[in-house]
Formats: structure tokens, C-alpha cells, sequence
């Protein structure tokens, strides 16, 4: 049991580093801003979203899978939110960036 | 070498590159964007130091809360003028720096190769107490125990700094209330982040001084949480800036160092000595005492983020 | 397991930071923000991995006060680049 | 070579890095940045300190742990100071640079001064 959870584990570490590396590469090679933030979001959320659900087997309390999930929750609404607070940024420059 | 070594090194590195940056970056706004970066990256050092109550403390008030003071006064000096244009300093000035800097650091770098091994540590003295402090975590027991009075002082020298702020305030500004912190129309995704991560970050901030009784945690890295939340309620245009003669804002401010020093004169009549703390009841009055300094960190911070008055006072 | 859990986290850290390059080439300060924004969440994320491999308590605390406050420096930046937006139509010739 | 070694070795880079930015730029507010980038410097060499004194079954010595946080609170009292300094130095004088060079030899000057 414990080494399929661990496979459960690597293969969605695994997952979640590949969007982590994705959005730097978007990053770092998209044209222009609005693109970039795109790249940008999909680390975010899945990037860190894979890594919590690859950790979940492994901690040993309630509380701390609760705190992990917590993380996400909140990595997920503040990069929403300032996803769009730049976007807007953006526009108001032109978005020629 | 193992893979956590190789880890230590690139972070280390990572961590010199962004200082590099912040120096060197052309523009102001680039190099606070660098140093907030810094601070994140000097946080995950921390950890590796094996230190998470100051890791917590520096991503909360190094990075987050001085980033936010240097954005915001770079926007008030530049909406006067272009603060960036400088003219470059002389070579001779910048190779004398230069010089007097590799001397600074090869003498601090030569001092940490030839530190005492193994290191003098106070630490199995703060073991030994711990027990009848009733906490858990040593680093708190520090705080509100051992050195209690360094961190009372400490109080009173953030409340010393809010009246050097307040202090530079024009005449005729006198009692108003600071300029307010956020633009006139907030957008629609700030009042929404305003709503939902308040609520949470009050939480987290209260949790985090809770558990630092005997994990890492504590009153400043709650009270720097609390901070940064009403700062973001205050960039919403939710609530402004309290007026710096609004009698709950001062009682806020000293709640802390009051608290504090009430306790340890009382401490003179009940365990025999100044800070002392009578047997048994350690841990309720720290608690007492580190709940009101949450809330004077919590109020602090943001009024030295907001400034000195620059509105004139209601009549 | 706890060499590959290390070995992630430093894999997305320099990946992370590799973006960190942004900050440096720009052009416009949202690009900047962009690159610290996703510095912060790829530091949560390397802290929950190195705090499931080695043995340092309370780190998930470090991460979740990460996580509550990368919104702010989002926030912060937003709001200090929309308040001299003003004199940037103008003076803003990048 | 240890992790808190590296990190002192660290420490004392940022000294270095953070000590020649504040001489060299005449800009207020990138004078804080680099005085702030000493202070982390010093708390790094604190903070190795408190990572050698581990014993008693603690990972680190807590005493210089402890003043490492209330260091830090008290650097960022001083930046909140210094940066309310500079605001009204400018407001009073339109001086955007701590230069010993009078502001007229700038044009940029002039604008800033209105």
C-alpha cells in the first residue's frame, strides 16, 4: 500500500514541478504580458495544486492536511485575484508591454 | 555532495544574485520588486537555518510590509518629480566604496570561518527554565520571559517611531489623518480579495499567535499578519486611515509596552522581582501580555506604513 | 522518497528563479510583479516539500503566512504603480 | 561546508553588497533598500550563531533567535522613519537626492523642484 502511495506521490510531484518549470518557460518566452500572466496562473494553481495533493499522503494529522489544503485555497484566490489586478494594470498601460 | 547541500548552495546563491539586483537595478520600482524577492528567498533560508519563527517574521515584515512602505513612498516621490534620474557617482567615489566593502565583508567572512567550535550557546540554559515558564516554544520564552524586558523596550521603540512619523507632519496637519493608502475607485478584484482573504488572514494571524506559545509563532508574527491584513483593507478603501488623535488608535499603540510594564512592576510585588512572574501562573499573564502586543503590532506597523497626518484635522 | 521530495523542491526553486529573470529584463513593472508572484508560490510550494523531508517543525506554518501575504505584495505593487499613473502617461517612456 | 556556514558566508556578502549601495547611490529611498540589505546581513551572521549554539536537544540557541525578530522589527521602525524623512525633505525642498552636489547642475532637478 505504502509504495503505490508513494508512486501516487511522485508522479504528482512530478506533475506539479512539470507546470512550475511551464510557467517559468511561458515566463521567460511568451511575446507580450497578457500571455505571460497566462503561463503565469497555470503555475499557480496546478503547480502548487499537484504538489499539495502529492504531499496530502504523507502527513500525519487532520489538521496539517487541512493546513495544506488551506495553502492552496489561498495561493488559488490571491493569484485570481492579482491575475486580475494586473490584467487590468495592463490595459490601462495600453498593453503593448 | 548530497542533494541538500547542492540545494543550500544554489539558494545561497540565488539569494546573493537578487541582493545584487536590488543595488544595482535601474529604477526604483525594479529594485523594491528585487528586494521583495530577497525576502521571500532569505525566508526559505531561514527554514534551513533551522529557524521558522524568524523565517515567518521576515516573509511577514522584511519582505511583505517593508516592500509595501518602499511602493508606496516611491509613488508619492515620483508623482513630483522623475526620482530616478540620477546622475552616476563618480569612479573614484564607487571604487573607494567598492574597496571598503570587500574589506567589510572579507573581515565579517573571516570572522565566521574562525568562530569557536563548538559555538557557546545559552540554549540548555533555556532548556532548563523552560518547564516553569509553561511554553513550549524557547524562542517565545525568550521573548516574554527571559529577556522580557528587551522586548518591552523594544515595544516602546516602535511607539518612539510613530512619533518621529507623526512628528514630521506640517502644523496645520495636526490631528487630521493620513493620506489614504489605496487609490479613489478600487477595482472590483481588490474588494473581492478584501472580503475573502481578510477574514482568513485574521484567522491565520490569531492562529499563529496562538501556537506560539509552543510552536513557532508568536505575538509578532501574528500581529505582522493582522498588519498586513488591515493594510489591504485600507488599500480597498474599506476603511482609512485613522486619524493620529483618535483615542482608540493611542490606546492601541500602547496597549503592548502598558501592558508589559504594568505586568512587570507587578511582578515586584508578586514573585519578589521586576519582570518576574509568579509560580504557576507563567504562562496565563505571558499569554496576557503577548495578546496585547499582538494588537499594538498589529496597529503599529500599518500607521508607520500610512504616515504622518496630511489632511487637516475635522473640525 | 526524501531525496526526491529535495530534489523537486530545488528543481522548482531554480526553475522558479530562473523566471526571476523577468525581474531583471522587464519591460513593464507588471512583468516584474509577475516573476515574484510566481517566485512566492514557488517557494510555498519547495517549503512543503523540504518540510516533508527533513525534520524542521512549524515550516507549514511559514508557508501558510507565504501564502496569505503573496497576495499582498501583488496588491502593493498594483497599487503603488496605479498611484503615479497619472505622470506615467507622460513620463513613462519605456 | 555546513549550511550555516554558507549562510554566514552569505551574511557577509549582503554586508559587502548592502554597504557599497549605501555610499554609492545618491537616491533616499535605495539608500534604505541597501541599509536594509546590511541589517539581513547581520541577521544572517546572528542567525548562524544561533545555529551553532545548538544543544539541549534544541536545533538552534534561542537567545539570538529571539533578537533576530525583534531586529527586524525594529529595522523596519527605522525604514518607516527614514522614509517619512525624505518624504518631507522633498516637500520641503523639491530634493529628490542626498547629494553633496547642489541640485542646479541637474536639469531634472529644476523639474522635480516645482
Amino acid at each position: 500500500m505504502s509504495v503505490a502511495l508513494d508512486l501516487f506521490s511522485i508522479v504528482a510531484i512530478v506533475a506539479g514541478a512539470f507546470f512550475f518549470f511551464a510557467g517559468s518557460v511561458g515566463l521567460l518566452r511568451f511575446p507580450d504580458s497578457l500571455t505571460r500572466l497566462h503561463a503565469l496562473s497555470k503555475a499557480d494553481n496546478l503547480g502548487l495544486g499537484l504538489i499539495v495533493l502529492g504531499l496530502l499522503p504523507r502527513v500525519e494529522s487532520l489538521l496539517g492536511a487541512l493546513k495544506l489544503l488551506a495553502i492552496w485555497a489561498l495561493v488559488l484566490l490571491s493569484g485570481a485575484a492579482s491575475a486580475q489586478l494586473i490584467g487590468r494594470a495592463l490595459r490601462r498601460r495600453g498593453g503593448d508591454e | 555532495m548530497s542533494v541538500l547541500q547542492a540545494l543550500d548552495i544554489g539558494l545561497a546563491l540565488l539569494v546573493l544574485a537578487v541582493a545584487v539586483w536590488t543595488i544595482a537595478a535601474a529604477e526604483i520600482f525594479g529594485a523594491v520588486v528585487a528586494y521583495v524577492a530577497y525576502g521571500l528567498l532569505l525566508s526559505i533560508v531561514w527554514v534551513r537555518l533551522f529557524a521558522p519563527d524568524v523565517a515567518l517574521t521576515e516573509a511577514a515584515i522584511g519582505s511583505g510590509v517593508t516592500g509595501i512602505l518602499l511602493v508606496t513612498s516611491g509613488a508619492r516621490l515620483n508623482s513630483a518629480g522623475k526620482a530616478s534620474a540620477a546622475a552616476p557617482p563618480r569612479l573614484s567615489l564607487r571604487l573607494s566604496a567598492a574597496a571598503l566593502a570587500i574589506v567589510a565583508a572579507a573581515a565579517l567572512a573571516g570572522v565566521i570561518l574562525t568562530l569557536p567550535d563548538p559555538g557557546p550557546t545559552l540554549a540548555p540554559e533555556a532548556r532548563r527554565e523552560l518547564a516553569a515558564t509553561g511554553l513550549g516554544n524557547p524562542v517565545t520564552a525568550v521573548l516574554i520571559a527571559y529577556r522580557s524586558f528587551d522586548t518591552m523596550l523594544e515595544k516602546i521603540v516602535l511607539l518612539l517611531a510613530v512619533v518621529g512619523v507623526w512628528s514630521v507632519a506640517p502644523d496645520r496637519f495636526w490631528g487630521g489623518a493620513p493620506a489614504p493608502l489605496g487609490r479613489a475607485n478600487p477595482q472590483g478584484a481588490l474588494v473581492l480579495l478584501e472580503q475573502t482573504l481578510v477574514p482568513l488572514g485574521i484567522l491565520v494571524g490569531v492562529h499563529t499567535f496562538w501556537v506560539g506559545a509552543d510552536e513557532p509563532g508568536g505575538a509578532f508574527q501574528g500581529g505582522a499578519i493582522l498588519a498586513a491584513m488591515w493594510m489591504i483593507v485600507m488599500i480597498a478603501r474599506v476603511s482609512e486611515p485613522p486619524s493620529v488623535n483618535s483615542r482608540w488608535l493611542r490606546l492601541a499603540l500602547i496597549a503592548g509596552p502598558g501592558v508589559f510594564l504594568v505586568a512587570g512592576v507587578a511582578g515586584l510585588g508578586m514573585a519578589g522581582n521586576f519582570f518576574a512572574y509568579p509560580d504557576g501562573f507563567a504562562k496565563p499573564i505571558i499569554l496576557f501580555i503577548e495578546a496585547f502586543m499582538l494588537l499594538t503590532i498589529a496597529a503599529t506597523l500599518p500607521v508607520l506604513v500610512a504616515g504622518p497626518p496630511r489632511r487637516s484635522p475635522k473640525p | 522518497m526524501n531525496e526526491f521530495l529535495l530534489l523537486a523542491a530545488g528543481f522548482i526553486i531554480l526553475t522558479v528563479a530562473a523566471g526571476l529573470f523577468r525581474v531583471l529584463r522587464g519591460p513593464g513593472d507588471a512583468d516584474r510583479m509577475m516573476a515574484v508572484q510566481l517566485l512566492g508560490t514557488g517557494g510555498i510550494a519547495s517549503l512543503l516539500l523540504i518540510a516533508s523531508a527533513t525534520t524542521v517543525s512549524g515550516v507549514d506554518d511559514v508557508a501558510l503566512g507565504l501564502a496569505l501575504l503573496a497576495a499582498f505584495a501583488s496588491v502593493a505593487f498594483v497599487n503603488g504603480d496605479a498611484t503615479d499613473d497619472g505622470q506615467a502617461q507622460e513620463g513613462n517612456g519605456k | 561546508m555546513s549550511a550555516a556556514t554558507l549562510a554566514g558566508l552569505v551574511g557577509s556578502a549582503l554586508v559587502g553588497l548592502g554597504l557599497y549601495g549605501l555610499i554609492v547611490d545618491p537616491q533616499p529611498l535605495r539608500k534604505i533598500l541597501a541599509f536594509n540589505l546590511i541589517g539581513s546581513g547581520v541577521f544572517l551572521v546572528f542567525g548562524i550563531v544561533a545555529r551553532r549554539g545548538a544543544a539541549a536537544g534544541f536545533p538552534f540557541d534561542p537567545v539570538p533567535q529571539a533578537m533576530v525578530i525583534t531586529g527586524i522589527v525594529v529595522a523596519f521602525a527605522a525604514s518607516a522613519l527614514a522614509v517619512a524623512l525624505i518624504l518631507r525633505l522633498h516637500e520641503e525642498t523639491g530634493q529628490v537626492l542626498l547629494d553633496a552636489e547642489p541640485p542646479a547642475e541637474r536639469p531634472n532637478e529644476q523639474e522635480a523642484g516645482k
